[in-house]
């Protein structure tokens, strides 16, 4: 299967290529895949594509995928409008 | 809005913590991101093999409904529709959508549940591709089917009783086929290891096609083995499922049209593109995994126990966390079955009780209880999602005790 | 039709049939069942353009957490389908690229 | 570490060491860059993305920020790649009378600095900016400010780095410098030690720990800021956008007084842009919370209410996320830049508190020619280390 085609991160779009390329690149957490790729960055905040991406962390660092750092967590976890919180 | 507890999820967990804290005259809310409460409940039907005859069937959406009424009738409030967007240690949760900004309460109950994880595919993100979670929501609790010919990618529990359901409300189930090969779908896309997966949570499977599978895989070992040698797909109520087949790729412009497959070899790799079937919709299975973004943010620190799902939020026998007052039941400790989030919820209850100082001296048994009826639900508990959940909540437990004596006993007696 | 027939049909608890609106276009739907399910049961699939690539979109998880089924409704933007009752008369609108405003006060 | 020591370790990968480094490896010389986690996985990779010039204090510090503008011009091309580099102007957004005042001053100063930045009428604020509220009573336009993607900055740099010779190590935490009587050969770290000559300090807020380890009470302290960020939505805001009270507090103190409690503790001001996705970024704050990096739900009411106030359209707008960052504080206001003379081989380029990434580029550029003992055009004594009487604690 061709990896340019493959989208890992629906939201923005971000293809399983573009993501081994940003662990060549040097990235090594969520975080570091996050900066170089916008993957994990949308509207559903990885809820969808973070398990994906720590397996490519973990397949190309040669490590167990639950070895792999789940990104920090902040608030607010759910979108909301800002004129609700005023 | 002020209140003594406030509960994120009004699925099984959430809706009997709710229950219990009502009938012992506490304040509850209970917000839930649905329009509707019941949770996952909603979906499910079927029979426990485990459970005494005349007590099998296991019907989740008249469950949903006694439990979300008799939470109302015991004083809870319900508030539906409402997104919570960051847990207050001590002092409530921060909400959206509903009728303020803030629940004020003196415990918080996370039970949000789990999540599926995601099982890509080429061409994933054409309308008509949705998660076999979502197949059988829009089935079982809307009416609607995801198509009338449908194919299914990725091999286990829920997928299997997901294309069931769907054949039978009239679906043309094409088949159930391994997910793509590679690093995405990592183990879950080799034959050898589906069939063991398989074969380990058939045996007590609940409802008939997963007894079928059971029958088909739970057998000896050379049976296991012929299935790998053979190419042809076995067959589950008329449902194709192909051990040697990938899709490759969902193919269609503005909805799916068509799907490719491919032959895989023993070892997981495509052997040859095998061919184009039709198809208006493909629903893909990756498992679930405990939703734990809340209580993370909340800075409750995550293990990784892959015998519950993923990373859990590291939490005590009686389901507290390290944040004081902030405590969890259901899915969100590690991927269970309903019956289990039920007993969970009632034990997060009686624990927040305690904590809260209302359970009363003579009543510390009803602790003891819970734990066991906890213990109890997950002995009959007709289907493990994960090998090794009970090893892992061992270790869970452990890594809490040492968290425990090391920050000098924490809050908890 | 998508929707399941004869004794199944007492799978929803929705209520009676309304009209409602989707891109401009007249559709029937259960009031009260998702805007998701009104809308697939009428064999819409597409709900939406993705904001950069223009690629059509529709659902994905069902249950509120991967947002692929935003729509706006009503003039609000951003609603998921998949959680919001539909009720008669709603103007229901794809979202696309360059379209997601949020200019009006 | 490696057989052949390098000339120069740098320690520290966000946008100053990595363009020091960059610079250093384009001039030749043998560099190895430390960093303790990922390229900007600190400050660098937590701030906003605005070139702000016009709000920079006239004087040696706003020289600066126009040469570095200038690198950012070119850098694009130089680099060959995209960093998302937008001139697209600033304003700031003035509420009140003695706000008014205050920028009044500053635009004043600034144009003898030789800064063509405006004072604007209300109307033709709105013109520029149309969701900004009408309540505003004016605001200062200047075309020269900019943004840019501060991590992809980050990340060229080091890839350009890289490709002219650079050795850039990653997950290697420096623990302590190797020293010889007060000279400083080499670093210790994780991995072992790693020798040589002369050692740069790009380590922002982290800086204070590693001096200690030769010495040296580097007062920077980290100033937490919180911002958030939306979904993506159609072009609504022009430029970079702050307010008034943000940078008369800065330049006025006193006017801070007037400020609510939380407020001030929070030190609130509005910063507000637009990245080329779509996404905005709303800020901020400006906190003394030590090193920690959580965000609050008080922040983030407090943050949208200071923008829905500003910009009333915004109450529509989800926002999607959350974070901080942490600014390297100094007391007065300006980086250490320089060689640290009681420390023969020490070299500090660190205290930018949120002036990073305007001034990244230029103090890398500057750092160079320092640590290659090149001629240096700059007047660094403003900037000089030891203007701090407690530096030397041994």
């Amino acid at each position: 299967m061709p990896d340019d085609k493959l989208i890992v991160c629906r939201c923005e779009e971000v293809t399983l290529d573009e993501i081994k390329k940003a662990v060549k690149d040097g990235a090594s957490t969520v975080s570091g895949i996050k900066k170089r790729t916008r993957a994990c960055m949308g509207m559903c905040q990885g809820r969808v594509c973070q398990s994906l991406v720590k397996k490519v962390l973990a397949h190309e660092s040669g490590n167990q995928a639950d070895s792999i750092e789940t990104a920090t967590s902040r608030s607010p976890v759910r979108p909301i409008q800002l004129g609700e919180i005023i | 809005m002020k209140t003594d507890v406030a509960i994120v999820g009004a699925g099984p967990a959430g809706l009997s913590a709710a229950l219990y804290l009502a009938r012992r005259g506490l304040g509850v809310v209970v917000l839930d991101e649905y329009f509707r409460a019941g949770g996952r409940l909603a979906g499910q039907l079927y029979e426990n093999p485990k459970k005494p005859p005349g007590q099998r069937l296991w019907d989740g959406k008249a469950i949903a409904e006694k439990l979300s009424g008799d939470v109302k009738k015991a004083g809870a409030t319900i508030l539906t529709g409402v997104s919570v967007w960051e847990i207050a240690p001590g002092s409530g949760v921060f909400i959206s959508g509903g009728p303020c900004q803030k629940i004020a309460a003196k415990a918080v109950l996370i039970a949000t549940g789990a999540a599926e994880r995601a099982m890509p595919v080429e061409g994933w993100t054409i309308p008509g591709v949705m998660s076999a979670g979502a197949a059988q929501v829009f089935a079982n609790v809307h009416g609607v089917l995801p198509g009338r010919k449908v194919v299914m990618a990725g091999i286990d529990p829920l997928s299997i009783t997901v294309a069931g359901e769907l054949k039978k409300a009239g679906v043309e189930v094409v088949g159930i086929f391994l997910p793509p090969p590679g690093i995405l779908a990592g183990s879950s896309g080799l034959p050898q290891w589906v069939i063991g997966e398989l074969s380990r949570s058939a045996d007590m499977a609940p409802g008939t096609f997963l007894k079928m599978a059971g029958k088909l895989f739970g057998g000896s070992y050379r049976e296991v083995g012929a299935r790998l040698c053979s190419l042809a797909p076995a067959n589950i109520w008329g449902i194709p499922l192909h051990l040697r087949k990938a899709v490759i790729r969902v193919e269609g412009e503005e909805q799916v049209d068509s799907v490719l497959t491919a032959r895989i070899s023993h070892d997981g790799k495509i052997e040859q593109e095998d061919c184009r079937i039709e198809a208006d919709a493909v629903c893909l299975s990756g498992g679930l995994y405990p939703l734990t973004d809340l209580i993370a943010a909340a800075g409750c620190p995550l293990v990784s126990m892959p015998g519950l799902g993923g990373m859990v939020p590291l939490h005590g026998p009686l389901l507290q966390t390290q944040s004081k007052g902030v405590f969890l039941a259901g899915s969100v400790t590690g991927i269970e079955g309903a019956p289990v989030a039920i007993a969970q919820g009632h034990l997060a209850g009686v624990s927040i009780a305690a904590f809260l100082g209302r359970l009363g001296k003579g009543n510390r048994h009803e602790l003891d209880r819970a734990v066991e009826m906890v213990g109890q639900a997950r002995e009959e508990s007709p289907l493990k999602f994960y090998p090794g959940a009970d090893g892992a909540r061992k270790e869970l437990a452990a890594l809490w005790d040492r968290w425990k004596i090391n920050s000098a006993g924490g809050n908890y007696a | 039709m998508l929707r399941i027939k004869g004794k199944d049909r007492e799978k929803g608890r929705e209520g009676d049939q309304i009209t409602f609106t989707f891109n401009g276009l007249s559709y029937q739907g259960l009031a009260g069942e998702p805007i998701a399910a009104a809308l697939l049961a009428n064999g819409v699939r597409t709900l939406r353009h993705h904001e950069k690539s223009g690629k059509p979109r529709g659902i994905y998880c069902g249950i509120g957490h991967c947002y692929e089924c935003r729509v706006t409704v009503d003039g609000v933007p951003g609603v998921r389908a998949c959680l919001t009752p539909l009720k008669e008369g709603m103007e229901v609108m794809s979202e696309r690229a360059g379209e997601v405003t949020s200019n009006e006060n | 570490m490696n057989a052949k020591s390098p000339d120069v370790i740098i320690v520290g990968g966000g946008i100053v060491g990595t363009s020091t480094a960059y610079f250093l490896a384009r001039k030749g010389v043998k560099v190895v860059l430390l960093e303790a986690g990922d390229i900007a996985g600190g400050t660098s990779g937590a701030c906003d993305r605005a070139i702000m010039i016009q709000s920079k204090n006239p004087g040696p510090l706003l020289k600066m920020a126009l040469a570095s503008a200038g690198i950012y011009e070119r850098l694009e091309d130089e680099l060959g790649e995209t960093l998302e580099y937008n001139k697209k102007g600033g304003m700031i957004v003035i509420e009140r009378e003695e706000e008014m005042k205050v920028m009044e001053r500053i635009v004043d100063r600034q144009r003898a600095s030789g800064i063509d930045v405006q004072l604007i009428s209300r109307k033709e604020a709105i013109a520029i900016q149309p969701a900004v509220a009408p309540h505003i009573i004016g605001a200062t336009w200047w075309d020269g400010d900019a943004d840019v993607n501060p991590m992809a900055v980050c990340l060229a740099m080091t890839r350009a780095a890289r490709a002219k010779g650079a050795k850039i190590v990653l997950n290697t935490r420096v623990d302590s410098f190797i020293m010889e009587k007060n000279r400083v050969t080499g670093v210790n770290t994780a991995a072992g030690p790693i020798r040589a000559d002369r050692v740069l300090v790009a380590a922002g807020v982290w800086s204070p720990e590693l001096g200690k380890t030769a010495g040296l009470k580097i007062p920077i302290i980290p100033r937490k800021g919180q911002i958030l960020v939306s979904e993506r939505i159609a072009p609504l805001i022009n430029g970079n956008v702050l307010s008034g009270s943000y940078i008369a507090c800065k330049h006025n103190p006193k006017l801070a007084e007037k400020a609510g409690q939380s407020e001030k503790k929070l030190g609130l001001g509005l910063s507000l842009g637009q990245t080329k996705n779509g996404n905005l970024l709303i800020g901020g704050t400006r906190e003394f919370a030590g090193y920690e990096r959580s965000t609050s739900s008080e922040a983030i009411k407090a943050i949208a209410a200071n923008a829905v106030r500003l910009f009333p359209s915004l109450k529509n707008v989800r926002i999607i996320r959350s974070f901080a960052g942490l600014r390297p504080y100094t007391p007065d206001g300006l980086p250490l830049l320089g060689q640290v003379e009681g420390r023969p081989g020490m070299y500090m380029a660190a205290g930018h508190e949120g002036d990073g990434v305007a001034l990244g580029p230029i103090t890398g550029n500057i750092m160079a020619d320092v640590i290659a003992g090149d001629q240096v055009d700059w007047d660094l004594f403003p900037f000089n280390p030891e203007r701090f009487e407690d530096l030397y604690t041994s």
